[in-house]
């Protein structure tokens, strides 16, 4: 009874169901942006627009200078902490490109009233983030549909492919052991409850600095 | 009134008897009627199970609009999540949908950009699957070691239900896919505009656009009215409120696989589109939160297996921290990239446990401990970790996550 | 406020565009945060969702506290149904029970009576199996002909969950049956202690204590803590609230296999102790409850089938009352004793319907239509009616319940 | 991975869970009484004494002489009944067993109330019952533990065994016809919109009389 996803039946075949979709309504939609500038619009901002903007709109969670307020999420520094013990990953310090910057802010922020931005004041923030991050240096300088592919980030190289399956415990596939597979008794050498960030019922521990975050 | 002075009578020479009271004495639901059939149109839990709950940790992130709680694993059995308890992580809080004004649209390298209603897609054929979605960030704060008391945070962003959609690969083929297509962007229609992209031979090979789980509609925390489905995948990928779907010929590199859903190493290089989830295993009963209460003697030690590359083969579960291995007995249907429930049956001599559980999946990958994953990955990487769990047991039974020698 | 004039802007210009406003502007769900995750900590089903509920039928007994409600099978898809949704049937209201107050006692032909508390049934070995359960008189008003108009009506005293729970042959074993026992009692604790005798074959075959549902614990109106699975049996076999199974020599005949669960002939004869469930199936969709709204073209026909004989080999449907038969697809897991759910697809042509479903189950056993049952049974049996059931479905797809010839 | 339930681990294992039971336990929940009269308990009552609890404990629902109060249940009458169009299926007409009245009316009844009727009240009321049914005449006649056995019901030997098996649908197996399996178009013979008996959300129909109903 068991019937294979990939076998049912009318595979392949068209079931005339659905519209067409009319211009106007997949511009509305598809306002995604691609590294190599694919979907990016019409449209313009300056370093110094975006800080005015950046300032009203989100400078209460994010700190005047991408810094954060509280948890909310930092914008900017980390460059050169990425083989820390505690990396902080930016814009700066990690993202691979720029395009996300403009299709995030745009999709997104400011959280709480997503989709408010006109393309030239998410150019105007781009441009204010980069120069949070020092990417760019000039308070006047314009990021524009034009010059947007131009701008590398730069940590872009330090992505690599997904190799799990080279590391050891995958590779060096072996039978595992199943008897006195190590000397001795077992020692505890780490407890969660020394630690305890574990959230009681009832309790707000938000004070409590966790020693690692879900981002 | 000579029926209830009987009845008098009987209590009162019940009252005398030897054994348990609970059982000597009639009680009052053995008596009186409890609420008809017309009180409850949609069921909920028994008043005694109030404890049985999602749960948030909220110092995790800034907002609880922004952040993610967790199944509880222990105090559930089988590989069925119940729906108001599959574990919840929105970017923009939980978006309201009415199905009418819903849209699906299809546009990019496509031979005509389509948009669908609800009613549209449940038109195609359809298809029943149960599938497990793990977080690719589960465990995420055991990098660094033990920190989280209870298999409810540590292993919590998991759940596992039966699907009801039409596939992926219906839907685009309806749309005509060009050759140049290679990457799906899915989109959502929540305030966080959730975006991902999909390889598109994995949207042709498995995924479903999903309107359905466990019988009933897709739950508003999972989506309602429509989520995709990338079975074996990471959760972030199975964007909920399903509103677009773009075929392109590159990945967008959108916020979700870069800054986040990247995999830091030691050496500063970042893993990106580490879409499998990992074999993986956690005991969920004893644990922290669901410790031993009834002393010694026999013990039922249980909890889920999965992998994101097919069924589990195996599971050994180890109550002397990893020194010796048993194989535990894997119960009830055996499905694809669904959970499996092991059981372990043992007597307890009341002394210390170590209890460990290792799973082995169909293509033979075996869930390595944590050290292993540390000895490659460092601590920083956040997600995909599979590490094998510790809790220690005393002799009371009081149960903790702890890390082993 | 550079940003919001921008957006007020935009949204404009989108108001003016070409096409479905809630695609072309940008809507509130789109914009603002839902709610977060400390919200829902038992999520419950959307909003929109407010009409897939057990119903009841008021004059179908003197009171709602022994009465029946129906399972929507009509707004469900796959074959489990989700636990606020499982029919419900009580004789004397849902009783509430604190598991910790809760007894299972084993007496009669054993080698020791024994009492267990709810902790100690859980020390058992644990199983997971996803069965059916049917009441006996499900369809049971259609004997004298077409009555009720939806499917939840005729057809919704069935349900289908995955259960948790122990073997009963383990906690007879451990009472020790003596080799005089033939029958168990199975005994309820609610206001109407609800008694049916069991086969000791059965009971030692594939019969389960079971405190799970789906995943988390049962729920009060099926039995929390602890109901009796009979698999393939008769629904009310499956004593709920379950508190005591006494071995005997002979079966009890109880009121509920007596006076109720008896079949009564043309011939005023009555078979007793007709347990097993027949071969039966019924289209869900389209039904007078979900009628065809989407006009001519693709249109997708769903059902269930089951048999208390084991898995469902073939379902056949015909869309002209009974002249020709298509096999449909059966998708999703097939498991023995289980709900099949099947599909047909097909275009139509926008004329008169007369839908039937013929389910065969893997003994063979072909479901029957009403007038081959009436040949034999007349029509005073209320229970075991598994005819095959008609719809018509008209030129505007409104559906009804009738009968054929 | 699908583990058989019948070859588990520890099948036909003693696992040492649980307690024995006390006889005071055992007695206070081993109420059921059977066909040969297993389980009855010491007592008795009359048919005059059963009168007197019926009309105060009984009579609301069930009717004076056991005719029914609205739609709850008959006990009494029925006779002859079985064959018809609408049988009436009562104690006196269709129960096999006399211990399936004492058992009920004492594990379940008054409905309510269950369990508040002493034993010596259940034989009472049973003697009441067996007299509203005329199996027994005299209003003095006592129903007791001793003469229980003795009272035979008229329609015992028209109970048998499940044959289901033997009905043609099922005996005559042969591939179910696929095509042109009856001449002609579908007639409709029967509307369930003309009974129309199917309840409307949040309509009270229970004045409606159903065509069968479901005991
Ligand atoms: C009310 C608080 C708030 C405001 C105001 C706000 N943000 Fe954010 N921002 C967030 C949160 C929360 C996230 C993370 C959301 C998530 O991951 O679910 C975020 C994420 C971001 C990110 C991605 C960070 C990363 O490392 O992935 C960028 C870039 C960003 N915001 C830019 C902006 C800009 C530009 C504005 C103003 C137009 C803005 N934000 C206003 C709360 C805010
Ligand atoms: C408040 C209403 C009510 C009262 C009072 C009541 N009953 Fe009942 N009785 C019922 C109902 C309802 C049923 C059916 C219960 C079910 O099937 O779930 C029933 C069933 C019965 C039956 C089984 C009938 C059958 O055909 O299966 C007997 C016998 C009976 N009652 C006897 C009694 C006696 C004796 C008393 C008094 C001591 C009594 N009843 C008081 C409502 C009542
Ligand atoms: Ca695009
Ligand atoms: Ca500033
Ligand atoms: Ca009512
Ligand atoms: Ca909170
Ligand atoms: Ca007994
Ligand atoms: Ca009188
Ligand atoms: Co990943
Ligand atoms: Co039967």
């Amino acid at each position: 009874g068991e019937a294979d996803p990939k076998a049912g039946e009318g595979a392949g075949e068209q079931f005339h169901l659905g519209r067409v979709a009319t211009p106007d309504e997949v511009a509305a939609w598809d306002i995604d942006v691609r590294p190599d500038g694919l979907g990016l619009p019409e449209g313009s901002g300056t370093v110094a627009q975006g800080e005015a903007i950046f300032d009203e709109n989100c400078a209460s969670c994010h700190g005047d200078f991408g810094e954060a307020v509280g948890r909310w999420p930092v914008l900017a520094g980390g460059q050169g902490t990425l083989k820390d013990d505690r990396p902080v990953k930016t814009i700066g310090s990690y993202w691979p490109y720029l395009s996300t910057v403009y299709d995030y802010i745009h999709r997104a922020m400011p959280f709480g009233n997503a989709r408010s931005l006109s393309n030239d004041d998410v150019y105007a923030l781009t441009a204010y983030v980069l120069y949070l991050n020092d990417v760019v240096t000039d308070e006047d300088f314009e990021l524009s549909k034009s010059n947007f592919a131009s701008i590398h980030m730069p940590n872009e190289k330090n992505f690599i492919p997904d190799d799990r399956d080279s590391e050891p415990q995958y590779a060096n596939e072996s039978e595992p052991c199943m008897t006195d597979c190590i000397p001795g008794k077992a020692k505890i050498t780490m407890h969660a409850a020394v630690l305890d960030v574990t959230p009681e019922a009832n309790a707000d521990k938000k004070d409590e600095a966790p020693a690692a975050g879900i981002e | 009134k000579a029926g209830l002075a009987g009845g008098a009578a009987l209590a009162a020479s019940k009252a005398q008897a030897a054994g348990d009271p609970v059982i000597t004495e009639v009680q009052d639901w053995n008596r009186y009627p409890g609420d008809g059939v017309d009180v409850h149109p949609y069921g909920m839990p028994s008043q005694f199970e109030a404890d049985v709950v999602r749960r948030n940790v909220a110092w995790l992130t800034a907002d609880p609009i922004s952040s993610i709680n967790f199944t509880p694993l222990h105090s559930l059995d089988g590989i069925i999540t119940p729906n108001g308890l599959c574990f919840e992580r929105h970017h923009a809080g939980a978006a309201v949908i009415d199905p009418k004004e819903h849209r699906l649209m299809i546009n990019g390298l496509v031979d005509k950009p389509l948009i669908f209603t609800m009613e549209d897609l449940k038109r195609f054929p359809r298809y029943n699957r149960v599938y497990f979605l793990e977080c690719a960030a589960n465990s995420g704060m055991e990098w660094r070691g033990a920190q989280l008391n209870g298999c409810q945070f540590t292993h919590g962003m998991l759940h596992c239900v039966m699907y009801t959609g039409v596939l992926l690969k219906d839907i685009l083929n309806e749309a005509g896919v060009k050759t140049s297509g290679k990457w799906v962007l899915a989109e959502g229609a929540d305030a966080s505009a959730m975006t991902r992209s999909i390889p598109l031979d994995k949207a042709m090979e498995d995924c479903m656009v999903a309107f359905g789980q466990n019988g009933e509609a897709l739950r508003t925390e999972q989506g309602y009215p429509l989520r995709l489905v990338v079975p074996g995948f990471e959760g972030n990928m199975w964007v909920k409120w399903l509103r677009r779907l773009e075929v392109g010929d590159e990945p967008w590199q959108q916020r979700e696989e870069t800054s986040k859903y990247t995999d830091l190493l030691p050496n500063g290089k970042a893993r990106r589109f580490t879409f499998a989830m990992d074999v993986k295993s956690v005991i969920t009963n004893p644990s922290p939160q669901a410790p031993i209460t009834h002393g010694k003697g026999r013990t039922v030690l249980t909890g889920l297996a999965w992998s994101g590359h097919g069924t589990i083969k195996r599971v050994d579960v180890s109550i002397d921290g990893g020194r010796n291995w048993h194989t535990a007995r894997i119960d009830g249907p055996s499905l694809s990239l669904a959970l499996h429930r092991f059981y372990y049956e043992f007597d307890w001599d009341g002394s210390d446990l170590y209890l460990q559980s290792r799973a082995i999946d169909e293509k033979g990958y075996v869930q390595p401990t944590k050290n292993e994953l540390r000895a490659t990955r460092g601590e920083n990487s956040i997600y995909h970790n599979n590490g094998i769990q510790t809790w220690y047991v005393n002799k009371d039974g009081v149960a903790e996550n702890v890390e082993v020698s």
